[in-house]
């Protein structure tokens, strides 16, 4: 099997999330591998368009549910706009998944603290949902999410589903100016509602996916909160053409992204040269 | 690039052309609506002026497919922008020594003035430009990445890539 | 030794053999130029054998600078995929440089791990590599320093070594062997060992090599990712990638899309270096690697500290070709005694 | 100014100084095997040589018209660099080899220079060495790819382009090739494709040699940088003929003249078009 070959995958639903964001719904057209197709959260893949090329995304659906995979991405280079330009029973492709996951088991008996900004929001959601498919393995549960603006924020419907539930503690937030009349969330960078949100960090994991910015900002806030280095986990977005770890690009120092990531705790991150 | 050609018809050229929309593209519309017969092997790709036209666009018609192009746009002094045809005028000039200089044969591009009256003008270079090329033969001159394109299937012809 | 002879009557034979069996044969051959490439040559005559090094190093072969990965069609919303081959006619590679042989053996390691990447492999598979002493040292080659040598039998499946009206072929590998096997009238017996080890000698010369042991140099770079060496080093590299292009071990690659008119297309792989400011630059215009002294320290960090962390081996197999090739007059045993220096400076201090 | 970027014995060979203590400025050389064109180092792209700070450059006569070439395209003010002239009688081919100068050795461009006396600089250093063997190779090898037919002079330069592995040396080596973004990196849409095939190799060489009509400066970088060693020289020679036959321009140090693409006369040649 020539590794570099994509699964064939039919577009069978998508969202406009933002303006200029989208989420793509994949069924495999091969039904032996519709059937047996598995991942973990945290996982990525490579999501071609046909004559224009693959992208790199996490996928942004849960593993418990079946039967299909979801990508959400931001219309940015030639690739990304040519998988926008796809309609609903469309073709496209998919290898993966690719590297390594969050360790889910690991924390289950444990609250988790799910920490997003803008199209960050889209890796943690598949553990989001993984873990609410198995809520009663998990603790307390808060998510704290912020976008730009009210608009920027992505997966709006299931925002209001989560902000619904009573075992979810959910805090949105968009930045100052972001905010339109109406706004019932809270206005300000995410590192400030984290700490003001202030989840206890007793026997408790945190997740956190979003610009670098925002990253940098929330651990210390996270240290000070009193969450472990290695409690701590985060992805690293790199550029990647194999996924595989063959065409040298995703480097970091020592580390393959592709294949050692891309999910990080901040005890790893903290080792690893200043270089993405 | 037409290698698959039924062999008992004769090979027709496919021609691009690209002109200004002042004056080339009006000359032809004029040829049409005078009703003036001529060789039907022109795709005409309308653009504001000859300034406009990179010789990329050129490189790229040979790359998909063209086996000639024509250029054409407003006589000097012509200009619907009082000088981007002279301008075309010294790249073009550039543009045709460098790739005869790289063995691509004189007739597969035609230059030429037509202004929006000369639909007579117009016939004549396209009737001239398809016979040109029409005897020059298809334009295969990118062996192994026509279609369907699977070179360097062996060692060998991946030494010969590399080699060569 | 595990050896045979061959005069240079037979090996034009053996290779007049393969021809006619339909074995492609490259070899070290001149090209129109008068400049040496890896070529498909039919007579033994057009190879250069152990006379140079070749411009590409052997992992054109086996690694092309451009290949399909496949070719799709689309109709409507359907797109249908038309495979490449994975599996490849048999080869043979006469006359490979020591260095270049060994360059080979250490990509196998990258392209292997988890992922087995079948193009390599097919090809890897499918070629049995004979590589010559190599008697064309300059003061940019280091190959005693990675490992190598000019007789050095790292990658390679047959050796052969200079003698009087021929060679003594040392067989390496069980695909060396088979080839021997294969064409048995075409080998003579056993090699006098004398004049074998007298030819080995007169290849390793008596130059000294102009890098020091590599192992101080893979610590230092280890703890020294932040260094004012790196500004300073890199001053002159251009970041034109002419050094990636001719190294047996760079290995990076893109992968693109050409569409073909409307319905076709086809996904290629091609060589890619990451001394290109491109190369790590996101969609998002963010640039990890934004600095040229950056992609530096890149290349060689991979090449001496994260390669061998990682698979154990160098990803340099000091050739030199890197320091020919360079605009700019880069010179790696230059940068590797500057860092062996300093390590030993530190080693001295700590 | 805070760095000097001059040339200095290497291990192999002169090789490009970047001197910030004045202390070490005595290490600095300059004779017939300066070959390397520094003025690429200016480029805003190598940003850790702008880092040094205010830049005075060695320039040769050749390499004085991409000081030259930068200003007249407004690349680089001339107030922001020192230009540090040399007298030149011909450098060799290449740089590492030691070989002294000779009609063997000389570079392709230096027989019959115009250029070795740089007007543009500030400072001019040395006294003027005899003149470079005459009687360009270059030139009579462009005039027998002439004489052959279209189809032999194809089959020649598929030969040659088809050794090109799409590293782009030729172009960061390139004093001239200035644009922040490469046309033949962009994406959307993709102009050049970037296979190394005969298709991308095609389109990117003409492509290069087009876009330094006019502005080549003749300095050899982008061939000397060639990995595989296909004779660009040629090319950009042959385009500098036109340019001089046709347009009359000659590469000059002088910022003020125009640069023939960017120009025209009324009554410009123009028997290829009908």
């Amino acid at each position: 099997m020539n590794l570099y070959e994509p699964y064939l995958a039919r577009v069978t639903d998508l969202v406009d999330e933002t303006p200029d964001t989208r989420t793509l719904r994949l069924a495999f057209q091969e039904p032996e591998l519709a059937r047996t197709f598995d991942f973990k959260a945290g996982q990525f893949g490579e999501y071609t368009a046909f004559g224009a090329g693959e992208c790199t995304f996490c996928i942004a659906s849960s593993p418990t549910r079946q039967g299909y995979i979801e990508c959400s991405f931001k219309t940015v280079g030639k690739a990304t706009t040519a998988l926008r330009s796809l309609n609903v029973g469309d073709t496209m492709g998919f290898r993966g998944p690719y590297g390594n996951h969050f360790p889910l088991g690991k924390m289950e008996g444990s609250s988790l603290v799910f920490i997003a900004g803008g199209i960050g929001l889209a890796p943690v959601r598949s553990v989001i949902w993984n873990a609410l498919d198995l809520r009663d393995r998990f603790r307390d549960v808060t998510i704290v999410y912020g976008a730009r603006s009210v608009s920027d924020l992505v997966y709006k419907r299931e925002l209001a589903e989560w902000a619904a539930r009573p075992d979810v503690t959910l805090r949105q937030t968009v930045d100052p100016g972001g905010e339109t009349p109406g706004w019932t969330g809270d206005v300000g960078l995410v590192p400030a509602i984290v700490e003001k949100a202030a989840p206890s960090a007793a026997d408790a994991y945190a997740i956190v996916c979003g610009p670098p910015v925002m990253i940098k900002y929330t651990l210390p806030v996270l240290t000070k909160l009193g969450f472990a280095a290695d409690r701590i986990y985060t992805t690293l977005e790199n550029r990647m053409k194999c996924g595989i770890g063959k065409c040298g690009r995703c480097n970091i120092g020592p580390v393959y992204v592709c294949k050692d990531g891309p999910v990080f705790t901040a005890e790893e991150m903290a080792k690893l040269p200043q270089e993405f | 690039m037409h290698a698959t050609l039924d062999k008992e018809s004769p090979f027709e050229p496919r021609l691009t052309a690209f002109v200004c929309n002042w004056c080339t593209y009006t000359g032809a519309d004029l040829a049409g609506t005078s009703r003036l017969q001529m060789d039907a092997n022109v795709r005409i790709v309308r653009l504001p002026c000859t300034g406009r036209i990179d010789p990329l666009f050129i490189v790229k018609a040979f790359e998909r497919g063209a086996d000639g192009v024509i250029v054409s746009g407003c006589h000097p002094a012509d200009c619907h922008y009082t000088s981007g045809n002279y301008h075309a005028r010294r790249r073009f000039a550039f543009f045709k020594e460098l790739v005869e200089f790289l063995g691509l044969p004189e007739g597969r591009i035609t230059f030429s003035w037509v202004s929006a009256s000369e639909g007579q003008k117009w016939r004549e270079v396209v009737n001239d430009a398809t016979a040109r090329v029409r005897a020059l033969g298809p334009f295969a001159a990118y062996p192994g990445t026509a279609l369907p394109s699977f070179p360097a299937a062996s060692p060998a012809d991946a030494a010969k890539g590399a080699a060569r | 030794m595990n050896g045979r002879t061959i005069t240079h009557a037979q090996l034009a034979a053996l290779v007049a053999d393969l021809v006619a069996a339909g074995t492609a044969v490259t070899a070290p051959a001149r090209a129109a130029d008068g400049r040496l490439d890896y070529r498909p040559v039919t007579r033994l005559e057009d190879a250069v054998l152990g006379d140079g090094l070749p411009r590409l190093s052997l992992k054109a072969l086996f690694l092309p600078p451009t290949e399909p990965l496949f070719a799709f069609r689309l109709s409507g919303s359907d797109v249908a995929i038309d495979s490449v081959p994975t599996s490849f006619p048999p080869h043979v590679v006469l006359g490979a440089v020591p260095c270049d042989a060994a360059g080979v053996q250490a990509l196998d390691k990258v392209m292997g791990w988890d992922y087995r990447d079948e193009l390599w492999f097919g090809r890897r598979e499918a070629t049995t590599i004979v590589s010559v002493g190599c008697s064309s040292r300059d003061e940019t080659c280091f190959c005693g320093a990675t490992g190598g040598g000019p007789t050095a039998t790292r990658g390679a499946d047959l050796l052969l070594v200079p003698l009087e009206g021929g060679f003594a072929v040392e067989i390496v590998t069980s695909k060396g062997e088979a080839l021997v096997t294969a064409h048995e009238e075409r080998f003579g017996p056993a090699p006098n060992e004398a004049d074998v080890a007298r030819s080995r000698a007169a290849l390793a010369g008596s130059r000294v090599e102009p890098v020091a042991p590599l192992a101080p140099v893979t610590t230092w770079l280890a703890e020294h990712f932040e260094d004012p060496l790196w500004a300073d080093v890199a001053l002159r590299c251009h970041g034109c990638g002419a050094c990636a292009s001719v190294c047996p071990t760079c290995h990076c690659f893109d992968i693109v899309d050409e569409p073909e008119g409307v319905t076709h297309g086809t996904r290629r792989r091609n060589w890619d270096t990451c001394q290109a400011g491109r190369f790590t630059l996101h969609a998002s215009g963010h640039n990890p690697r934004a600095d040229q002294h950056a992609r530096f320290r890149q290349r060689l960090m991979h090449k001496f500290s994260i390669y061998p962390a990682r698979f154990g081996e160098l990803l340099c197999t000091g050739c030199g070709r890197c320091s020919r090739a360079c605009p700019g007059g880069m010179d790696l045993p230059e940068v590797l005694r500057t860092i062996a220096e300093r390590a030993a400076t530190a080693g001295g201090a700590a | 100014m805070q760095v000097v970027i001059g040339w200095e014995e290497g291990p192999r060979g002169v090789r490009p100084a970047f001197v910030t203590d004045p202390a070490s400025a005595r290490g600095l050389v300059f004779d017939e095997r300066c070959t390397q064109n520094l003025v690429p180092y200016l480029s805003p792209r190598r940003t850790h040589v702008a880092r040094l700070g205010r830049p005075a450059v060695v320039v040769k006569g050749c390499d004085a018209r991409a000081v030259a070439g930068l200003v007249r395209e407004t690349q680089l003010k001339r107030e922001d660099v020192v230009v540090i002239g040399v007298r030149c009688g011909g450098v060799v081919a290449d740089p590492t080899s030691l070989e002294a100068l000779s009609p063997a050795t000389v570079s392709d461009r230096c027989p019959g220079c115009t250029a070795r006396e740089p007007h543009l600089a500030d400072h001019v250093v040395g006294e003027m060495p005899p003149p470079p063997p005459a009687g360009s190779r270059r030139d009579a090898r462009i005039a027998e790819l002439e004489k052959m037919e279209p189809a032999a002079r194809w089959a020649f330069w598929q030969e040659e382009l088809g050794r090109c592995v799409r590293c782009h040396a030729c172009r960061e080596a390139c004093p001239m090739c200035f644009c922040e973004r490469c046309v033949a990196d962009k994406t959307q849409p993709q102009w050049v494709e970037s296979s190394p095939h005969p298709r991308g190799n095609f389109a990117w060489h003409v492509t290069r040699a087009l876009h330094q009509a006019g502005r080549c400066i003749d300095c050899g970088e982008c061939e000397r940088a060639c990995p595989v060693d296909i004779p660009l020289g040629l090319l950009n020679r042959k385009l500098a003929q036109v340019a001089s036959e046709q347009f009359g321009h000659v590469p000059t140090d002088d910022p003020a003249v125009p640069s023939p693409v960017g120009a025209f006369k009324k009554d410009d040649p123009q028997e290829f078009i009908l």
